[in-house]
């Protein structure tokens, strides 16, 4: 009994960390959902959707009734239980980044030392989902998308990584908070502006989206490694997507763009989210944005750019920032 | 190695430019009409299903069922039906039925009427559940009409 | 391409080489072949830079003919060659030499029967597998006419290759006739 | 070339068949493609066609000839207009028509939009094939303006019946000329943001530059017409080489390329729309006043025995119409040239060993219409 009043506080802080995970989760595909929607219509000279509701706000809550309500689909030949296991798989490890993140300087669910290894470790395991899901789903589409998106994602990872380590070495921590503390006369944009260009295009390719949309790129694979996928089980990979998309907007937000740094407001130690969650949906406005204007890139292609211009150009930066900082 | 920087960099403008032409869309007002609430003028050209024209001098139409759009029809979806009746100068029109699924609209049956009877309609709002729904009867439609 | 010197080439391989009026009917060149010569015209056809148009089969009595439009990209030079097919409906393929019969030809076994000997895929293209012998655009023997009856000049195909110019749409009897010979 | 299904599951174990279409979103239709792949390299393709064939060619022996008309528009659905021209065409050529000028010009006004307009829709979606999703409503707001400036004198937006043996069926008026005016300049104003967006874009060019190059000799062997022959730098095009209408009298380029890859065509179709205005431009300066119809056309139109061919660049490449007359009003044998046909038929060769993006573009790049293969 003793033991457990002594971790209650901690359980308590849990539950709220998670409760407060899910609505970020939901209420950002919600968000976001609506928000490309919207965007990919004006761009396109169209509106978006318009009917339910004032111009069709309420579109993505009827949208996931409908997908709830839907039947799950297992096709004939596919394996049952990876089938249903690879839609939980992707979507549930998307709450851990959450609890690290430092959404202003008091709002943040754990201060871990390993903050960045945390939130990189776990946004992998979506790709072994995409793997499971597409494997086991039986269908030559879905094969070659999870084909794609395991290499492309493999090989994405690491520009990915390199840019962030040059931050880390100028920091000498892994933590997060430390990082956006470390900001306070300028962000990181400023002295790594390659590290953030490199790390904004790996970001694209780490979460599947056009132009580096290729394991599901609809034109050749109809619909990659979700073809098979209906109802419930579909909308858990699109939440996956949104939500990662908001993870690494965040870290690049940390990383690079100050975190929750901005023009004072009253309360800044909790007010300070607000800035933070501009910077993130400028990120994510971004990546709405070059999804709607560019083709897509073909697969070598993707490989190439990877190998021959991020993967050296991320060396090259390290290594001038390693020899910068022994030297200052 | 002149290449590789050269690539680098016209590629990175031309993906500039193509995000400018994206920027400027997504501020200027959208094309589309909001269909059921909001609509299009038809061109008063447009060429519907035909129709036989109610005259306003007389109040009836002006066919003299000889036929020949039936005749001249390609796909033979114009029946066209008529009998003598005393009293009655020439053929009474009984029966005109266009089979509106076979119809491909060219307009044959327009140009070929001897008494210019025969019309297009404006309505393109056409949608149905079955065939028989557009089997349209001319003849009960001229008479419906105001 | 010279075409003096490849008209002497078809006349070579050929029954009968005429010039037609290319304002009256869109070719500019007929010319008659016996079907083991078929593959030999195809080749010269090629090595002159000719370009397959069209191939296509005419149900005709005494037999199906089998028709070859070919064009030239520099030059206006349309070519119109005619070919009977056999006893047993069979033609040699010219789908090695022009690739792009293959498909004509195959189509042309769908619509008319016509096994082209030698092609290395001659599976219905358009017809779904189960109608391999239906044949559709055979006429029923009441509308099939005689080969005479749908050529421009009066019967008898002369062996002599003279230009005629081509003749004023008064070959309704000749039609008429002929169709009352057969 | 030849392939079967079965036997090759059985016989190549490392290879394996994909099954793209008839319901695939890049094909444009009803069109199959099998495909031998080995890893993501397509080894073997074989289309497999017919899924809508129309049998438009029996359709054309049952019933007379100028009421083949309207079947013309549905065989090539982007170029219904075109089709109709080479089918007057035909007719009049043997039934001897003489057409009036005016006739003539307003065939080659409205035929040149409705080649932008196919242009302006593959181009969509083409790019849709190759993954921007934005430029096809783009290209699509520009073809609205065709379209309605189409309907205001056809009557309809898509299968056209507007041609008629010895005229067309309505005259165009000064609304339609203003209508087309406004329109070239809106649409010569587009073209700098088509190039910014799209022609320009360097994820574009990697996509298509080297991808599926073709040579004059390989167009030779298939039958290839059309802007990918243009692409070949063979500067052939029916307007030029044979000149059927009035075509002779406009001052026009016929835009080449040099490589023949799908880059070639791209920009062969993209120019070729300039140069299409401008032959409108040049119609609508010298349009002549009168009569729409010719004088003599007769109720029942007798076809003299022969044969005769009518040919004319539709928007995929040559057209080609070969009637074959027993004297009566019914053609004995109709047989159409499809453009489409003889260019996907050169798919096996062109995109053996070629990934499965690429396969995707350079089926793009022949601009396919199906009902036109499937007639």
């Amino acid at each position: 009994m003793e033991t457990f009043y002594s971790i209650l506080p901690e359980l308590i802080r849990i539950v709220i960390c998670a409760v407060c995970g899910a609505v970020i989760v939901f209420g950002n595909a919600l968000v976001m959902g609506y928000a490309e929607r919207k965007l990919a219509g004006h761009i396109m000279l169209r509106p978006g959707p318009m009917e339910v509701g004032p111009h069709g706000i309420y579109q993505l809550v009827i949208d996931g009734l409908k997908l709830m309500g839907k039947q799950l689909v297992v096709p004939a030949k596919a394996d049952p239980l990876l089938f249903r296991f690879a839609p939980l798989l992707a979507f549930a490890p998307v709450f851990v980044p959450l609890l690290v993140l430092p959404f202003s300087e008091k709002i943040q669910g754990f201060d871990l030392d390993i903050g960045l290894l945390v939130i990189l470790a776990l946004a992998s395991i979506n790709l072994l989902a995409i793997l499971i899901g597409g494997w086991a789903s039986n269908n030559k589409y879905s094969l070659f998308g999870v084909f794609r998106a395991v290499s492309q994602n493999v090989a994405y990872e690491i520009p990915m990584l390199l840019s962030l380590l040059a931050v880390v070495f100028m920091t000498n921590s892994f933590s997060l908070k430390a990082v956006v503390a470390a900001q306070s006369p300028v962000w990181f944009i400023v002295i790594q502006p390659l590290a953030f260009l490199i790390y904004l295009v790996s970001i694209v390719a780490e979460t599947n989206r056009a132009p580096f949309d290729l394991p599901e790129a609809e034109s050749e694979l109809t619909a990659g490694f979700h073809t098979e996928y209906s109802g419930m089980s579909f909308s858990l990979f699109v939440l996956a997507e949104y939500a990662n998309m908001f993870i690494v907007s965040s870290v690049a937000t940390v990383f690079f763009l100050g975190g929750s740094s901005g023009i004072p407001l009253p309360y800044f130690e909790y007010s300070g989210i607000i800035w933070f969650m501009l910077k993130v949906y400028s990120l994510m406005f971004f990546l709405v944005w070059i999804r709607w204007t560019y083709p897509r890139t073909r697969f070598d292609q993707l490989m190439n750019f990877c190998w021959k211009y991020l993967i050296p150009f991320a060396l090259v930066n390290l290594l001038i920032t390693v020899v910068m900082v022994k030297l200052l | 190695m002149k290449s590789y920087f050269s690539e680098l960099f016209t590629g990175a403008w031309s993906l500039i430019l193509g995000l400018k032409v994206t920027i400027k869309a997504l501020v200027s007002p959208i094309v589309t009409v909001q269909y059921p609430r909001e609509k299009i003028v038809v061109t008063p050209n447009y060429r519907g299903h035909i129709d036989l024209i109610k005259f306003a001098d007389t109040g009836a139409h002006k066919c003299i069922s000889c036929g020949s759009c039936m005749r001249e029809c390609p796909s033979d979806c114009i029946v066209v039906e008529g009998e003598k009746r005393e009293g009655v100068k020439g053929k009474v029109l009984t029966i005109f039925t266009l089979d509106f699924t076979k119809c491909s609209l060219c307009g044959a049956c327009v140009e070929v009427c001897p008494t210019k009877a025969l019309d297009y309609s404006d309505e393109y709002e056409l949608a149905g559940s079955t065939r028989e729904q557009f089997h349209f009867d001319l003849l009960k439609r001229v008479e419906e009409r105001e | 391409m010279d075409i003096n010197q490849v008209k002497k080439q078809w006349q070579k391989l050929s029954t009968a080489v005429e010039d037609i009026e290319y304002a009256v009917s869109g070719h500019d060149y007929n010319v008659c072949l016996e079907r083991d010569k078929v593959r030999d015209f195809a080749t010269l056809m090629l090595n002159e830079g000719f370009y397959l148009v069209d191939l296509m089969a005419v149900h005709v009595t005494p037999a199906i003919e089998v028709v070859y439009q070919f064009a030239h990209f520099e030059t206006r030079c349309r070519v119109l060659a005619r070919a009977f097919v056999d006893d047993k409906v069979e033609m040699p393929t010219i789908s090695d030499i022009y690739q792009g019969a293959n498909w004509h030809e195959r189509e042309t076994r769908d619509f008319h029967g016509v096994v082209f000997i030698g092609h290395p895929y001659l599976k219905p293209l358009i017809l779904p597998e189960e109608d391999v012998d239906l044949k559709p655009l055979l006429k029923a023997e009441a509308k099939l006419k005689d080969v005479d009856a749908v050529r421009r000049k009066p019967p008898e195909p002369a062996p002599a290759p003279k230009a005629k110019p081509a003749p004023k749409p008064e070959v309704k009897p000749a039609a008429v006739k002929s169709q009352e010979q057969s | 070339m030849s392939m079967d299904v079965k036997a090759l599951e059985d016989d190549r174990h490392h290879r394996y068949v994909l099954n793209m279409g008839p319901q695939h979103p890049s094909t444009h239709g009803v069109l199959r493609v099998l495909l031998e792949l080995e890893g993501e390299y397509a080894m073997n393709l074989l289309p497999v066609l017919g899924y809508g064939h129309r049998c438009h060619e029996k359709i054309a022996e049952f019933k007379p000839a100028k009421s083949f008309m309207p079947n013309t528009a549905r065989m090539d659905y982007l170029g219904a207009l075109i089709y109709n021209h080479g089918f007057a065409q035909l007719l009049e050529k043997a039934a001897g028509i003489e057409v009036p000028e005016r006739v003539e010009y307003i065939r080659v006004i409205t035929s040149e939009l409705n080649r932008i307009q196919s242009h302006l829709l593959w181009y969509g979606a083409y790019l849709l094939d190759l993954g921007a999703f934005t430029p096809i409503m783009y290209s699509f707001d520009d073809r609205e303006h065709i379209l309605d400036i189409l309907e205001d004198v056809t009557g309809s937006r898509l299968t056209y019946c507007y041609f008629r043996v010895g005229g067309v069926s309505k005259d165009i008026d000064e609304k339609f000329v203003t209508g087309t005016r406004a329109f070239i300049k809106r649409l010569r104003s587009r073209f700098p943001m088509y190039e910014d967006l799209v022609n320009g874009n360097i994820i574009l060019q990697k996509r298509l530059i080297d991808v599926g190059e073709l040579t004059p000799h390989t167009c030779a062997r298939y039958g290839i017409t059309g802007p990918l022959l243009r692409g070949t730098g063979v500067a052939y095009d029916m307007r030029r080489a044979e000149p059927y209408s009035i075509y002779s009298k406009f001052d026009f380029e016929i835009p080449t390329g040099t490589k023949g890859d799908c880059m070639a065509s791209f920009m062969v179709r993209f120019h070729e729309m300039e140069q299409s205005l401008r032959i409108i431009e040049q119609a609508l300066d010298g349009l002549p006043e009168g009569s729409i119809m010719a004088a003599k056309v007769p109720k029942k139109l007798k076809i003299p025995a022969g044969d005769y061919n009518s040919s004319v660049e539709a928007p995929r490449g040559e057209l080609s119409y070969y009637l074959v007359s027993d004297g009566s009003d019914v053609p004995y044998r109709l047989k159409v040239r499809t453009p489409s046909y003889s260019n996907l038929s050169v798919i096996p060769e062109m995109c053996q060993g070629m990934l499965l993006s690429d396969v995707v573009s350079a089926m793009g790049a022949l601009d396919l219409v199906i009902p036109e293969i499937d007639r």
